[in-house]
């Protein structure tokens, strides 16, 4: 894994630089596939006018490093990066960001959503929603545990 | 031994704590047999730490209840996770 | 299907301007997936220089709505962008663009590469390399044929 | 009746030509009748037009070699496809 594929920090991104420097000086790169998750107004019916990210520093990095190297080892990849921010951030704030370089766009499609799918599950994220009511944490939701069970049965 | 506690999100603020250093006593040698320990404190430790879906981590690596913890180990208890 | 959802041009796109469009002051959207397709300097072993891309100008835009609409039956999109480049195109230079805006990302990740699969099997473009020895018409692959007939199973 | 045909990558350099409009007779009414009249012009015109995988559009849709064909209609003849 290149240095610098993985960075955990509060500041807002600029998903196309990011995926720009990922091919930056590159001619045998003939895919691309990126994902921004972002902050919705609505969950589960309810309004959400921001949330907070709380994060567990050290393990957070550790967790994305691993999930990163698995998908370097399951497909041939030519480049990868993960952004994800922690702290508050308000409805229509990007979150996360995931993009694979590799040779065809089967490979970069399958490591891309392998990678949110794990992320979901496995990186120590926890999100609080503001409410009209109050604050609110987030469950943790059933389909994802279910996408990322669904890799183990291709292995 | 001494071990280093931390709990996050939702669990962080049902017990009112972040994190602590605790002293183990004798027979507390994996994630499982911590948990009932601090249970053990009362019914403001038991009730959140009683939690069927918890999560643990020991020293920064995703963990089970059998998971042995030494002297100087990081131990997280958890929910389960919800970024993304 | 929005208007402007498909450009079949000569110039270059922007894609995390692209991207940035297709959510702009909306705060109901929680994933963007994207796909950019590139010119590789490789392709089988033999060393390529350039391409160019022929089309039938017309039906490719026909072709392009149909495939967005399929998926928009498939999945709740909020918001889907197709551009694909034709004439003379460089090793490293952008071919394609498929950006596609959902509340989830299920539904984002599957509709983005639905409609490069079908894209790659029903829009009427063609590549020729040109290499060292000559120009060269690229052939089908039967992977991409295998790739969309997989959606068909999941219908 | 009269058609519209045109001619794509590989093949519209095989036959050297990348358009035509053509008076058909009585008889050609479908897709495959019209590759059958087309590739009876000769050998330059057999060869290319008999390639196992060519493809059809009538009227800018993919079409088959059953496909129906009527005045003014546009078709194309074409290789497989290689964008994206």
């Amino acid at each position: 894994m290149t240095p610098g594929a993985i960075s955990v920090q509060r500041e807002d991104f600029d998903p196309g630089r990011e995926a720009d420097a990922l091919i930056a000086g590159r001619r045998d790169v003939g895919a691309v596939a990126t994902f921004v998750g972002l902050v919705r107004d609505a969950n589960e019916g309810c309004g959400v006018d921001a949330m907070t990210l709380e994060h567990y520093p050290g393990m957070t990095e550790a967790a994305l490093e691993e999930i990163v190297a698995d998908a370097q080892q399951r497909w041939p990849l030519q480049g990868v990066r993960v952004i994800h921010r922690y702290g508050r951030l308000e409805t229509g704030a990007r979150i996360v960001f995931v993009a694979v370089a590799s040779a065809h766009r089967g490979a970069a499609f399958a490591a891309c959503e392998f990678i949110m799918d794990f992320l979901k599950t496995r990186a120590p994220f926890w999100k609080k929603e503001e409410t009209p009511d109050g604050g609110r944490w987030v469950d943790a939701r059933e389909a994802d545990d279910d996408a990322a069970a669904r890799w183990q049965k291709k292995a | 031994m001494q071990v280093k506690i931390l709990y996050f999100a939702g669990l962080r603020e049902a017990l009112g704590c972040a994190g602590e250093t605790v002293e183990l006593p004798v027979g507390v040698g994996n994630v499982g047999e911590l948990r009932a320990f601090l249970s053990a404190r009362g019914d403001s430790w038991q009730t959140p730490l009683s939690r069927g879906n918890l999560r643990f981590a020991v020293n920064q690596r995703m963990a089970g209840p059998e998971s042995a913890i030494g002297p100087g180990d990081e131990v997280a208890f958890f929910p389960p996770v919800t970024g993304g």
